[in-house]
C-alpha cells in the first residue's frame, strides 16, 4: 500500500483525541494499525497505557470506531480465540479479530494465554506493543524490560542498579510456537511497518504475532520529541532488529550496515543513565550474542 | 419419545449441554470434571455435536474463550471443579458481571489444602458471591434437567445471568444410573436460540463493550445484577414448571420440600447427600416422627422466601447438613444463610449445622438419621447457639 | 426502585466517541515552512495523533497540521528532513 | 434394594463390569447404581466401587458399608483388603479364584460362594487377564439377581462376541457352594 494513501486517505479509526502522553508511538502504532485492518474488526485492548488513554472509552463513549473490548491483562488471546471461533459459527470469517496488547498482557501475565492461542494456531492477529514494562501504572519491571533499566521496582540503589536479568524475547518465542506470521516491527520504519501489517493481514491461515518496539517517554526518560529517534536507535544498535517469520523462514527486513555501539541508544534515554562500563559491556554482548543467534537463522533460511 | 440411558453425572452434564446447542465449548479437564469435556469432545469427533471445541491449556482460558463467544452472541458451555474454579475466577467474576448468559458445571470437589481430589462443595460454595446462578442438584437426571433448564434460565431477557450446575464430584460425576435423555426436537421446543439483545460486538454495530466506568455508573449495574437476582428467583420456579409440563419431570424450583406437610423437625440438604436425608425422613416417618426434608437447590439467589413458606408454624427445630465450611463462623456455610434468611424476616427457630462429607468423605443414612436425633432432642429442649456437629 | 433498562444489563459505550481535546495540551505548536517544506510527508509517518493532513485528489495541495489535537510533542520538528518545522511557543488565546 | 461392594486391582475392568451391570438392569426397566472409588488412576492398586439394584428408583448416593454381595476379581486382594468387611447375613460373595473355598477364610454370614477362575477363562476367550466380563457370569449365577442374556447382551454390545462367550463360559463354570 502506498504510505499517502495510508497516511491522508485511509480512515483514522482510533478517537482524536486520546489521552495517551505527547510523542507515544504506541498511540501512533495502534493508529496505523486500524488504519490498514479497517472496519470490519473486532479489536481487543488490554489494560494498560492504551486503555488509560482511553482507546476503550469511558463511560458510555468508545474510544475507537470499531467494536472494542478490554479483556483482562491474562485473557487477551483466549477470549479473541472464542470471539473468532463465534464469528467462524456464523460464517463471517471475514471479520478480522486483533488483539492491542502491552508487554505486560503478552509475556508476563498473558503468556500462558497467548502461548495457548497460538499453540492451537487461533486466527487471530495479536500485536504486542512493547515498551518495556507496566508504564500504564508507574513504570514498574516486566518480563520484557532490558537488563540494566531502571524501572520503579527495579530501582538504582547503591548495592543493585536497575534490573538484573535480560529482555524475554517474545518474538523469537512465538517464532519458535510456529505462528504462521511473526515480525518485528518499529514506528521508526514507517515502510517496513506497513509492509508488516499488510503482510499480516494477508495470512488468512493462522496465529499472526507482531511485535512493536514502543519506547517511553515517561518510563525511559527521555524528551518527548525523540521518540522516533530512540526507536531508530534501537534498531541501528542491533538492540532492537528487524525481521520476520513465516513457514520456517526467518528473513531480516532491515539490513543495518556498521551497527553503531550500543552506547548511543544507552545514552538516548534515561533508563540507562546509570550505567558504568561494566554494564554498558554485558549488554553489548547480550546485543552482540543474539544478533548473532538471528544472522544464523537468517542465514540458514 | 426418550431415550433412557445408564449414564454417569458427567456423561449426563455433557449430554445435557449438547442437547442445547451450544455455539463454542471450551474446557480443561480436571478431576473429577474429565469426562464431562472427554464426552464432548468424542462427541464433537463423532459429528454428533456443531459447536466449536476449543482445547484450552488452562480453565482460565476455558472461561475467557466462552467469555469471548458470548460477548459476541455465542451460547457456550463449560465445566470444571475446584482449582479449575480458582483459576478462572478471574473471568468467571467478569462473566456475571458483563451479564453474560451461559452455562457452567461444576463437579464438585475439595478445595486443598490438605491435598484431595474428592467430593465437597467448598470450590462453588466460596464463590456464591460471584453474581453467577448456582444450582445444587441430586442425582444424574437432575443434572441433565438443570443443565437445559439453566440455559432457559439464564438467557431469559429479565435474568441475563450465568449459571453454575453443581453435581457433587464422584458421588454423581463418577456415579452411573438410570437417565432419561429427551430428544433433540424436544428440547429445541423448550429452549428458544439465543438471540442477545443486551450486547454487541459486531462490526455492523461498532460500540465498545465495557469501557472504563466511574463508581456511580458500577452502583447502577450492580443495583441491576442484584434485582435480576431477585426476578431469576421467580423464573427458576416457573421454568421448572414449565419443564414439568413438557417432559414430566420437576423438581420444586428453587427448593424441594419432603414430606413436609406437619413437620415438626427439619433438616436441610444440599446436593447429593439429599437421598440419604429422604431415606432418613421416610424411616423415622414410618416411626410416627413428624420429619421433613427441605433440599436447597438455588443457593444463588438465595430463596428466602420459599424457605420461610416451607417452614410453616409447626416447625420446631431445623439442622442444616453442609459439605462446606463457613470460615470464620464455625459452621457449615448453608447453615449461616438459611439462620440469616429467618433472621431477616423476624422467625426464629433453634438449629443445629452438621459439617460432612468434606474430602470426599461419605455423608451416610447413619449421619442423617444422627442428624434427626440431635434435631428432635433440640426440639424437645430449645437452645439456641448450638454448636456444629461434624458428620465423622 | 428497580432499574431495569435493558440499556443499561451490560456496560456498552453507544454513547457516541470519546474525544478529548487534547489540542489544549501543547505548550508549543508546530509551524510549517512553506518555502522548505517538500510535501515528503515523513512528518505524517510519525505524528501520533497523526495531525499532519494533505489532500491527495488535489494535485496543488499542501501538507498542512490540523491542530485541533495536536498535543505538541515535536517529533516533527526533530524528523522533518528539511528542518521545515519549527515549535513555537503557544500564543495566550 | 441389593447393594454389592466389587473389589478389584487397576486394569481389571472392574469399572466397566459395574457398568454393565448398571446398563443391564436399566435396560431391564430396573434400577441401578454404581459408584468406583478411586485414588489415583494406576494398573495393578487395589481399587473398589459400590453397586446398588433394586426395583425402584435409588435414592442413596452413598458408599456401601454391609454389602448383600461382594465380588472379588483378585484373590490376591484377600491379602491385603479387608474385602468381607460389613458383610450381611446370607450374603453372597463371587471371587476370581483358583483356591479352594476352605483356603478363602469366608465369614460364617455368607450363604452362597460362587468361585470361579475367571482369569484362566479369560486368558482363553479374549487372550489377556483381563477377568470382568467373565466375573459377570459368575455373579449371574450366584445370585441370580439378573438374567444371563441381559448381561451377555449388554457385554456383546460393549466389548464383542469373544467377551460374551467368556461371559457364558464363566456362568457355566462357576461352582456354586450353599453354605447352610
Amino acid at each position: 500500500m502506498n504510505l499517502n494513501e495510508v497516511f491522508f486517505e485511509l480512515e483514522d479509526l482510533a478517537s482524536p483525541g486520546l489521552s495517551a502522553c505527547p510523542g507515544c508511538p504506541a498511540e501512533l502504532a495502534l493508529r496505523i494499525v486500524l488504519k490498514i485492518v479497517g472496519n470490519n474488526t473486532l479489536l481487543g485492548v488490554t489494560p494498560g497505557c492504551m486503555t488509560g488513554a482511553g482507546a476503550v472509552g469511558w463511560n458510555r463513549l468508545s474510544g475507537v470506531k470499531v467494536p472494542v473490548t478490554m479483556p483482562l491483562l491474562t485473557n487477551a488471546a483466549s477470549l479473541f480465540s472464542g470471539v473468532k471461533r463465534f464469528c467462524h459459527t456464523q460464517g463471517r470469517d471475514d471479520i478480522r479479530v486483533v488483539v492491542f496488547a502491552g508487554d505486560g498482557a503478552t509475556a508476563d501475565a498473558g503468556f500462558q494465554a497467548l502461548s495457548g492461542a497460538a499453540e492451537r494456531n487461533e486466527n487471530i492477529l495479536y500485536i504486542c506493543y512493547d515498551n518495556e514494562g507496566y508504564m500504564n501504572t508507574g513504570f514498574q519491571r516486566s518480563g520484557t524490560s532490558s537488563k540494566g533499566s531502571y524501572t520503579s521496582t527495579t530501582p538504582v540503589g547503591s548495592v543493585i542498579k536497575g534490573k538484573q536479568q535480560n529482555k524475554k524475547d517474545m518474538p523469537l518465542i512465538m517464532a519458535m510456537h510456529d505462528a504462521a506470521y511473526v515480525a518485528t516491527l518499529s514506528t521508526a520504519y514507517t515502510r517496513d511497518f506497513v509492509n508488516k501489517v499488510e503482510k499480516a493481514l494477508s495470512i488468512k491461515d493462522g496465529f499472526v504475532y507482531l511485535h512493536i518496539f514502543s519506547p517511553c517517554l515517561s518510563g525511559w526518560r527521555y524528551e518527548s520529541k525523540n521518540t522516533i529517534s530512540v526507536g531508530r536507535l534501537a534498531v541501528q544498535t542491533n538492540f532492537y532488529p528487524l525481521y520476520e517469520y513465516r513457514e520456517g523462514r526467518f528473513t531480516q527486513t532491515v539490513k543495518v550496515k556498521n551497527a553503531k555501539p550500543i552506547q548511543e541508544f544507552l545514552n538516548s534515554v534515561g533508563k540507562f543513565k546509570h550505567f558504568d562500563e561494566k554494564q554498558t559491556a554485558d549488554i553489548q554482548q547480550w546485543v552482540d550474542r543474539r544478533y548473532s543467534l538471528l544472522e544464523s537463522l537468517w542465514r540458514d533460511s | 419419545m426418550s431415550m433412557v440411558n445408564a449414564l454417569t453425572g458427567n456423561e449426563a452434564a455433557a449430554k445435557g449441554a449438547a442437547l442445547c446447542k451450544p455455539d463454542v465449548i471450551a474446557a480443561y479437564p480436571i478431576t473429577p470434571q474429565s469426562s464431562v469435556v472427554e464426552h464432548l469432545a468424542q462427541m464433537h469427533a463423532d459429528g454428533l455435536l456443531k459447536a466449536e471445541m476449543v482445547e484450552v491449556e488452562s480453565e482460565h482460558s476455558a472461561m475467557s474463550v466462552v467469555q469471548g463467544a458470548a460477548l459476541a452472541g455465542g451460547r457456550t458451555f463449560t465445566a470444571t471443579s475446584a482449582q479449575g474454579l480458582a483459576l478462572m475466577y478471574e473471568p468467571y467474576f467478569r462473566m456475571s458481571t458483563m451479564r453474560l448468559p451461559m452455562v457452567m458445571a461444576i463437579a464438585g470437589r475439595e478445595m486443598t489444602s490438605p491435598e484431595t481430589i474428592w467430593a465437597g462443595q467448598q470450590d462453588s460454595v466460596s464463590v456464591r458471591e460471584s453474581g453467577w446462578i448456582q444450582f445444587y442438584v441430586e442425582d444424574n437426571q437432575e443434572i441433565l434437567d438443570t443443565i437445559i433448564q439453566s440455559y432457559k434460565i439464564a438467557e431469559d431477557n429479565s435474568v441475563l445471568i450465568p449459571v453454575n450446575v453443581c453435581y457433587d464430584g464422584f458421588y454423581l460425576s463418577h456415579l452411573i444410573e438410570r437417565v432419561e435423555v429427551p430428544t433433540e426436537e424436544l428440547v429445541e421446543q423448550f429452549l428458544p436460540p439465543y438471540c442477545p439483545k443486551h450486547i454487541y460486538f459486531d462490526p455492523e454495530r461498532p460500540i465498545a463493550v465495557d469501557p472504563m466506568f466511574d463508581g456511580s455508573m458500577m452502583m447502577k449495574f450492580r443495583h441491576n445484577h442484584l434485582e435480576a437476582m431477585q426476578a431469576a428467583l421467580d423464573v427458576i420456579d416457573n421454568v421448572d414448571k414449565e419443564f414439568g409440563s413438557t417432559f414430566g419431570r420437576s423438581y420444586g424450583g428453587l427448593i424441594e420440600e419432603y414430606r413436609m406437610d406437619d413437620a415438626e423437625v427439619v433438616l436441610f440438604s444440599i446436593g447429593s447427600s439429599t437421598g440419604a436425608g429422604k431415606d432418613a425422613v421416610d424411616l423415622y416417618r414410618e416411626r410416627g416422627e413428624k420429619v421433613g426434608l427441605i433440599k436447597v437447590r438455588v443457593l444463588r439467589p438465595f430463596p428466602t422466601k420459599r424457605i420461610l413458606k416451607a417452614l410453616s408454624k409447626s416447625v420446631r427445630a431445623i439442622g442444616v447438613v453442609d459439605r462446606s465450611v463457613s470460615f470464620g463462623w464455625n459452621t457449615g456455610a448453608l447453615f449461616q444463610e438459611v439462620m440469616a434468611a429467618l433472621g431477616n424476616y423476624g422467625r426464629s427457630l433453634p438449629g443445629i449445622s452438621f459439617i460432612g462429607g468434606l474430602g470426599g468423605a461419605d455423608i451416610t443414612l447413619d449421619h442423617m438419621t444422627a442428624a434427626l436425633d440431635a434435631v428432635i432432642a433440640l426440639a424437645e429442649k430449645p437452645e439456641y447457639g448450638k454448636s456444629t456437629i461434624w458428620l465423622d | 426502585m428497580i432499574v431495569m433498562d435493558i440499556k443499561w444489563i451490560s456496560p456498552l459505550g453507544d454513547g457516541g466517541l470519546y474525544v478529548l481535546n487534547t489540542g489544549k495540551w501543547r505548550t508549543f505548536r508546530p509551524v510549517i515552512d512553506k518555502e522548505k517544506c517538500t510535501d515528503c510527508a515523513t512528518c505524517a509517518h510519525y505524528c501520533p495523533v497523526q495531525a499532519m493532513r494533505k489532500d491527495l485528489k488535489d494535485k496543488d495541495s499542501r501538507l498542512y497540521i490540523d491542530l485541533s489535537y495536536c498535543k505538541g510533542c515535536g517529533i516533527c520538528e526533530v524528523e522533518c528532513p528539511r528542518k521545515a518545522i519549527t515549535m513555537v511557543r503557544e500564543e495566550v488565546m | 434394594m441389593k447393594e454389592v461392594r466389587l473389589h478389584g486391582r487397576g486394569g481389571q475392568g472392574l469399572l466397566r463390569a459395574a457398568h454393565i451391570i448398571v446398563k443391564a438392569a436399566v435396560a431391564s426397566d430396573k434400577f441401578a447404581t454404581f459408584i468406583p472409588y478411586f485414588g489415583v488412576e494406576r494398573r495393578g492398586s487395589p481399587v473398589y466401587g459400590f453397586l446398588r439394584l433394586d426395583d425402584k428408583p435409588i435414592r442413596l448416593k452413598t458408599q456401601v458399608y454391609h454389602p448383600d454381595c461382594v465380588i472379588v476379581l483378585d484373590d490376591t486382594l484377600l491379602d491385603e483388603v479387608d474385602v468381607y468387611e460389613g458383610m450381611k447375613e446370607n450374603a453372597f460373595l463371587v471371587i476370581n479364584t483358583r483356591r479352594t473355598v476352605e483356603q478363602l477364610g469366608v465369614p460364617k454370614q455368607v450363604s452362597t460362594i460362587g468361585l470361579v477362575n475367571a482369569t484362566d477363562i479369560a486368558l482363553k476367550h479374549i487372550n489377556r487377564s483381563i477377568p470382568n466380563t467373565v466375573i459377570l457370569g459368575a455373579f449371574c449365577r450366584t445370585t441370580n439377581w439378573l438374567p444371563l442374556e441381559a448381561i451377555t447382551e449388554k457385554v456383546e454390545k460393549e466389548f464383542d462376541s469373544k467377551n460374551s462367550a467368556a461371559c457364558d463360559e464363566g456362568y457355566r463354570a462357576a461352582t456354586i457352594i450353599k453354605t447352610r
